[in-house]
C-alpha cells in the first residue's frame, strides 16, 4: 500500500500528522461515544478492527454489542442493519472492498433507498455504508472497483466521499449523524494520506452535499472527488508551467450534487474537465458534463471533456497505471479545451 | 527418535513412539442436532386429544378469525374483478396460517408480512383498506409500520427476513422482550437472503420466528422443483435452530407450534423455523391462471381438508360452536366485507406533489426543482381544464 | 395491462399482427431448434410460459432441460447459467421483472461482465440475460424500475433494448447469438404492441450496436429508446403543429453505442433531446448527452436536454403518469432549446 | 346431515359423520433425513484399522504431494517476503485437503477453487507460476480454465459455486459423466450464493461435491460468529443432499470421502456436502496479523495434528516409508521450489494494449478510441524515453 499527499499538503509542523484512516476511526469513535444508538458491524471489524485498520479499538472500547463482527454475507450485514434502523438504531455497515458490496445490492436498491418513502416517511433509514473504493493500491481482482455509478442512480441514497484526512472526518460525523441512508466512499489509496488534522481537535462536522474550490484558477475547473483530488491538485500545479491557472472542485458529495459551487466556478472559467477514476462511459462523469453543460452552455468555451478509467474491467495491478488517470492525462484534456477558440 | 529428514518440524513434546491419532482439536458438535429436528410428520391438534387441551375462548377466537379472513379474501378477490384493487394474492385456504400468525403475537412484537401476507396484518388488527393499500395502486405501504408494529408488505421475496432477524436482535439489544414473526413462501426459501437471515438469527440468537407457509407452489412451480429437502424446516438444523413441522390447516396446531417458538425466542432460547403444511386454493394472484400448471383434482383434494372446515367441525363436535356462533361468525365477518367494499368504492386522493415528499428527509436542490416543474405542469393542467 | 402502437404502425392490413411478446418467443424458439446448444431458464418460464407468456410453448417443443422453470433465487439462476456457459451452453435467463434482477448483481458484475476479460478470451460468457423492464403497467413496487443506468456502467456487457416488434425479433436473436453477454431489456409496457410482423416471415437478424433513425426531420433530433420511442413517435407528430421537424433516433443498443448515427443526426438539426423513463441523475441520459456534447459542440445551438424520469423511486401505479415522461414534457424541452438564439 | 351457516363450502362426498382428520393431501416426507446426515466425529482412517485397506500406493503419492505441498506453501510466502508475490493465501495446514481434491479428480473432472485454493490447482498439475498469475499482481488468471478443466480462482467468496453447479449440470445434459468439485471456506457458507448453489444442485441432482474446509477462520473470524450449527455438513440435510464431516488434516479420510462423493456424483446419485474440520496454521495471507485474533497455544495444538506429519507418521509406522522415500519427496520438493522460486524472479512482461483485447469479443468503436489513446501515449512515452 503506497501513502500519497493529501490535497491539503501537511506544511504546518503539526503535532502529530494523523491519516484518513485514523479520521475515520475518530469520527465513529466520537459517534458512538456520543450516541449509543450508533453502532458498527461487518466482517472483522470488530477484534481485528478491519483489514484497513479503520474500525481499530472500537469493539474494545465499546464491547461486541456496538461493534460487532458478523458471519461473512454482505446482503445479511446490510439486511440485519435495516431491521436495526427499523429499531432505532444507527448501524454504520463497512463492506470489506467495493465490489464485496454487490451481494448487498439487492438491500440496499430495493430497501435501504426506499423505505423511506415507501412508509411515506414513518420509516427513515439512519444509516451508513461504509465502501473502500477505487484503485491503486496492487490489490488483486476485485478489490479496486469504483463502483459509484450505481450509488448514484438510485434515488434515495446520498452519496459521500472525502479526499482530505479533515474532511473524513467530518463527513463520516455527517453521515452517522444523517437521517438518510449514506453510501460512504473511502478511497482506499488515500487512508494513509496524513494531514496535520490531530485526534485531539478534530475537524467540524462538514455539511452534506456541499463542493469545496480546493484551488482558486481562472483558465479551466477541474471537476473531482476523493482518490482523484490529489491527481487534480498535482495537476494544477504542473499546468502553471504551460501558462493555465486551473481551479479544483472538489465534489466531496455526489448525492446531493452541489450544482452551484460546480456551475459557479465553470461560469467563472468557462472550460470544464470532470476527472474521475471510475469508468467513463456510464460513469459520474457523464451525468456531471451534461448537467454542467445544460446549465453552463453560453459560458463554455469547449465541450466539458473528461478523464476517467478505460471502458474496462479493472485491469491487474502490473497494469493499473496505464488505467488510472494520472496528471498527464488531466494536462491532455486541459489541452485539447479549443484555447484558441475562445477568451 | 530417529533423525528424519523429514519437512516437517516436530513439534514439541510430540515424540514419535507417543503417536496416537486424536480427533482434530478444534472439533467439537456445538449443539446436538437431534432436538433441532423437526416431528416426522406435520403436527396436527384437531382430530386429537390434544383439543381437549387448547382454551375454548382461543379455539372460538380462532373460529371467528378463520372465518373473517376467509370472507376478506373473497371479498378482495372480488374487489379486484370490480376494479377497485389492482392486483390480489389470495390467501384462501391459507387463512390457518395468516391467523395463527397474528394471534400468536404480542402487541409490542413485531410481524414481517411477505406481499401475499395482508391478512395476517388484518387479522393483528391493521384496518383492512391500510393493508390493502399498496394493492390497490395507492401508496407503498397504508400504515405506519412503527405504529403497528407491522413492516411493509415485501414484494422481493425473502429480503425482509433480515430485516426481522435486524430489528429482534436491535430489540434485544435494549433489553425489550420484543419477538418478530417473520413471513415467507416455499418458494422464497430458496432465495439467498432466507439463507443469510436465518444463519445471523441463530448467530446471534435473536428473538425471531421464521413461518414459512408451503402452499405447494411458487406461481407455477411445484415444491419439488423447488428443493428436495425433506422438509423445509430440515433447513433449520443447517443453522443450528430447532424446525417444526406442522399442519397449516390446522390452525390451533399452527397457533401452537408459533406460541411455543415466540415463547422460546421471548425466553432467550433463540430462533426456530416452522414449516406450515398448506394449500393455495386459489390462483397465484388474480392475474394467474392456474390451470395451466396444475388439475382441479388437486385443489378438490385441498377442499376437503379445508382449514375453516377443520376446525368448524372439530368445534361443533366439541359442542364448543352452535348455530349461533357460525352466525355471528358469519355475520361479523360480513359486517367487515361490506366496510371494505363500500370504503374501497371510494377513490383515494393522492397528492402528486408527494413523489417528492419522502425521498429524503429535507428535499435536494434537485428534487425542489422537480417539485416545482410538476407544480407548474399541474397549475398549467388545471388551468386548462 | 395497456396496448400500445408501435413506432411502426401495423397500418397494412397484415394477415396476423403479431404482439412484440409473440416475436420475443419466436426468436428463443428460432434459435432453440437451430442450435441445441441455446437454454432458456428463469422463475415461472417452464409451465406456464413465463408471467408475461414470452417463453410460451418452448418447454412443451423443446423438452424441460430446454426450457427449465429453476428455483425461486435470481442469483443462483444466474450464476448456475455462468457455469453452463462454461461448458458450451447458451443459456438464456429470464429474470421476472427488473427490480428482481437486484439479487443477481454480484453475479452480473463480478462474473458475467468479467469472466472473458479474466481469462483472456479463453472463456466466454455467450449469455442473454432479459429483463422486463420500465414502467407503465400499473405494477405495484417493485415492477417498474428502469435499471439500464447499472447494467451501462458495467464494462463487459451489451446493453440492448428493441421498441419496435421487428427489433424484439431481430436483436433478441442477435443477443443469442452473441458470443458475449447481453443484458436485453424488454419494455414491457411494449409486450403487446402489435405489428404487422408476422411470425411466419420472421424479420432478419439485426446487428446488436447500431441506431436507427426512426423518423428524419431538420430542426432538433431526439434520442431515445425502448419504452420511450413511442412517446417521441407521438411527440415529433404533435411538434409539426408547432412548426417543428423532429428527428427521433431509436438507439436499440445503449452498449455498444452507435456515436456515428446520433452524432451524423444531431449535426444535422444541431440540436437534441434524449428522452427515457430511468431517473435523470445518474441516468443513461447523462452519458449521452456528455457524449454528444464531446462529439457535435460546434454544431450545437443549445445544450442537449434530458426528459427523464424525476429522481425518486418509481411511484406507485396512481402517480406514475405524472412521472413518466410524455408528450408533453418532450415538447416542453424541444421548446427550450433556445430557438431565437440559432439557425 | 343438518343444514349449516357456514360461509364455507363442503366439498362433494365431505360427509360431516365421515369425519377424520387426515395428514394435509400434499405432504409426505420427501427423502429419509437420516442418511443425509454426517458422521457424529469426523471420519478418520489414520490410526485406525482401515488404513490396511488403502492402496499403499496411494498412501504413498498422497505422502509426496503433501510434502509438495507443504514445500509450495512455503516457498509461496517467501516469494511474498521478496516481493515476488503481491499477496499470498496460504494452505500450510490444509495440505491435506487441497492435495485430496485434486487427486480425487479425474482429468475430465472440473475444480473450482477459491482464492485460496492454488495448491489443489497445482497438485492436480497446474503450473505453480499460472497458479499464482492472479497473486503476483499479472493477469487474473494464469491459465486456460478449459485446458485444465481448473475454473478460475474466485476472490469473490462462494460466488463460483453455482458455477460449478452449472457446469456439472450441462455436463450431465449433454451426457458427459463429468464431476465438479466446489471448494469453500467455513466463512463463505455464510454467503447466499451458498445456498442457492447447494439448493440448485439437489433439485437438479447435478454431479456436484462442495468442499468445505473449514479452518476455524474467515480472517479474524472464528466459527462461533459464523454459525451456530451442529456442523457445516449438517447443512446438508436442509438441501436433501447427504453431508460428511471427516478430518481435513488426515489426507486419507479426506481422499476417500471425496472420492467416494465423486463416485456417487459420476453414479448419477446427485451432490454430496463435505465438510473437512482443519487449522489454517499460518496467518489469513502475509498482510494479516494472525496474533491479533488468535493464541500461539491454539495453533501449537493444530501443529500436533499435522497433515503431513500425521501420515508421515503412520506410513513410516507401516513401514510403506522409509528414509530414503521421505529423502525423494523432500528433494520432490524441493525442485519444484527451486524452479518456482526461480521462474518468480523473472519480470513477467504484459502488454498494457491487452487491457482492451479481451472485454468484449471484439472491441467497440469505444475500446477502439481508447486503445488508440494509450497507443499514442505509449508511444510517446517511449519516444521521451
Ligand atoms: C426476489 C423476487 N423474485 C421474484 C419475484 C416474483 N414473484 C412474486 S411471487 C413469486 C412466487 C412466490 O412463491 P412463494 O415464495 O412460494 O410464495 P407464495 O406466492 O406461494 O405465497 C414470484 C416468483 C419476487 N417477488 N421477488
Ligand atoms: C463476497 C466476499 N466478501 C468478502 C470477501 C473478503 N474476504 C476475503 S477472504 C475472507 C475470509 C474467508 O474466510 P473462509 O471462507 O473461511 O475462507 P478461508 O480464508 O478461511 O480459506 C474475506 C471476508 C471476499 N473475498 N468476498
Ligand atoms: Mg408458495
Ligand atoms: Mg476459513
Amino acid at each position: 500500500m503506497t501513502t500519497h499527499a493529501t490535497a491539503r499538503p501537511a506544511a504546518k509542523a503539526a503535532a502529530k500528522p494523523a491519516t484518513m484512516a485514523q479520521a475515520l476511526q475518530r469520527a465513529m469513535r466520537d459517534a458512538m461515544a456520543e450516541d449509543p444508538t450508533v453502532h458498527v458491524m461487518g466482517e472483522d471489524v470488530g477484534t481485528l478492527g478491519g483489514v484497513f485498520r479503520v474500525t481499530d479499538g472500537l469493539a474494545k472500547e465499546f464491547g461486541e454489542d456496538r461493534c460487532t463482527d458478523t458471519p461473512l454475507a454482505e446482503a445479511g450485514i446490510l439486511g440485519t442493519a435495516v431491521g436495526m434502523a427499523m429499531y432505532g438504531l444507527r448501524p454504520v455497515v463497512e463492506m470489506q472492498f467495493d465490489a464485496f458490496a454487490y451481494p448487498a445490492f439487492e438491500q440496499l436498491i430495493s430497501h435501504v433507498s426506499r423505505m423511506r418513502n415507501r412508509t411515506r416517511g414513518a420509516m427513515p433509514m439512519p444509516l451508513v455504508v461504509r465502501v473502500p473504493y477505487g484503485g491503486g493500491i496492487g490489490g488483486v481482482e476485485h478489490h479496486s472497483d469504483s463502483s459509484e455509478a450505481y450509488y448514484m442512480a438510485t434515488p434515495g441514497l446520498h452519496v459521500v466521499t472525502p479526499a482530505t484526512v479533515e474532511d473524513a472526518y467530518g463527513l463520516l460525523r455527517a453521515a452517522i449523524a444523517s437521517d438518510d441512508p449514506v453510501v460512504f466512499l473511502e478511497p482506499k489509496r488515500l487512508y494513509w494520506s496524513k494531514s496535520d488534522w490531530s485526534p485531539e481537535a478534530p475537524s467540524a462536522v462538514e455539511p452534506i452535499g456541499k463542493a469545496v474550490v480546493r484551488r482558486r484558477g481562472t483558465s479551466a475547473t477541474l471537476i473531482t472527488y476523493g482518490p482523484s483530488l490529489p491527481v487534480c491538485m498535482e495537476a494544477a500545479e504542473a499546468a502553471t508551467a504551460e501558462g493555465w491557472d486551473l481551479e479544483v472542485v472538489d465534489l466531496r458529495s455526489l448525492v446531493p450534487f452541489d450544482d452551484e459551487t460546480v456551475c459557479a466556478s465553470v461560469r467563472r472559467t468557462g472550460r470544464a474537465v470532470v476527472v474521475h477514476e471510475s469508468a467513463g462511459f456510464g460513469g459520474p462523469g457523464g451525468e456531471i458534463a451534461a448537467r454542467v453543460t445544460e446549465r453552463c452552455f453560453h459560458h463554455l468555451e469547449a465541450p466539458v471533456l473528461r478523464v476517467a478509467g478505460f471502458d474496462i474491467p479493472y485491469p491487474p495491478p502490473m497494469l493499473e497505471r496505464h488505467h488510472l488517470p494520472g496528471v498527464d492525462r488531466v494536462l491532455d484534456a486541459v489541452a485539447r479545451l479549443q484555447w484558441e477558440a475562445g477568451s | 527418535m530417529q533423525q528424519r529428514s523429514s519437512t516437517v518440524q516436530e513439534p514439541p513434546g510430540a515424540a514419535r513412539d507417543a503417536y496416537r491419532p486424536t480427533p482434530p482439536p478444534a472439533w467439537r458438535p456445538r449443539t446436538d442436532p437431534a432436538p433441532l429436528l423437526p416431528e416426522a410428520e406435520p403436527l396436527r391438534v384437531l382430530g386429537t386429544d390434544a383439543v381437549a387441551d387448547a382454551d375454548p375462548e382461543l379455539l372460538r377466537r380462532l373460529y371467528r378469525e378463520l372465518v373473517r379472513g376467509r370472507r376478506y379474501n373473497a371479498q378482495a378477490t372480488a374487489l379486484t374483478k370490480q376494479g377497485r384493487l389492482a392486483v390480489y394474492p389470495s390467501t384462501t385456504g391459507q387463512e390457518a396460517c395468516e391467523v395463527a400468525a397474528a394471534l400468536a403475537l404480542e402487541e409490542r412484537d413485531w410481524l414481517f408480512p411477505s406481499y401475499r401476507d395482508t391478512l395476517a396484518a388484518v387479522a393483528r388488527g391493521l384496518d383492512p383498506v391500510q393493508a390493502l393499500t399498496l394493492l390497490r395502486g395507492d401508496w407503498h405501504t397504508g400504515y405506519d409500520p412503527r405504529e403497528h408494529r407491522i413492516a411493509p408488505l415485501s414484494t422481493p421475496l425473502a429480503t425482509q427476513l433480515p430485516h426481522a432477524v435486524g430489528l429482534a436482535h436491535a430489540a434485544r439489544l435494549k433489553g425489550d422482550d420484543v419477538v418478530a414473526l417473520a413471513m415467507v413462501g416455499d418458494g422464497g426459501t430458496s432465495e439467498g437472503d432466507f439463507h443469510e437471515a436465518l444463519n445471523f438469527a441463530a448467530v446471534w440468537q435473536a428473538p425471531v420466528v421464521f413461518l414459512v407457509q408451503n402452499n405447494g407452489f411458487a406461481i407455477s412451480v411445484p415444491l419439488a422443483k423447488q428443493t428436495a429437502a425433506p422438509s423445509l424446516a430440515h433447513k433449520a438444523v443447517g443453522y443450528g435452530m430447532p424446525g417444526r413441522l406442522v399442519d397449516g390447516n390446522d390452525a390451533v396446531a399452527v397457533h401452537q407450534v408459533l406460541t411455543e417458538a415466540v415463547t422460546r425466542a421471548r425466553r432467550g432460547g433463540g430462533p426456530t423455523l416452522v414449516e406450515a403444511i398448506t394449500y393455495r386454493i386459489d390462483a397465484h394472484t388474480n392475474a394467474d391462471d392456474a390451470t395451466r400448471y396444475r388439475g382441479d383434482g388437486e385443489v378438490e383434494t385441498w377442499r376437503a381438508h379445508d382449514p375453516v372446515l377443520l376446525l368448524e367441525r372439530e368445534l361443533t363436535e366439541r359442542g364448543l360452536l352452535d348455530e349461533d356462533g357460525r352466525r355471528a361468525a358469519a355475520e361479523e365477518a360480513e359486517t367487515m366485507a361490506a366496510r371494505l367494499r363500500e370504503r374501497m368504492n371510494a377513490d383515494p386522493v393522492l397528492d402528486p406533489m408527494d413523489l417528492f415528499a419522502h425521498v429524503y428527509a429535507e428535499k435536494t436542490a434537485q428534487l425542489r426543482e422537480q417539485a416545482a416543474q410538476l407544480r407548474a405542469e399541474l397549475d398549467a393542467e388545471s388551468e386548462a381544464g
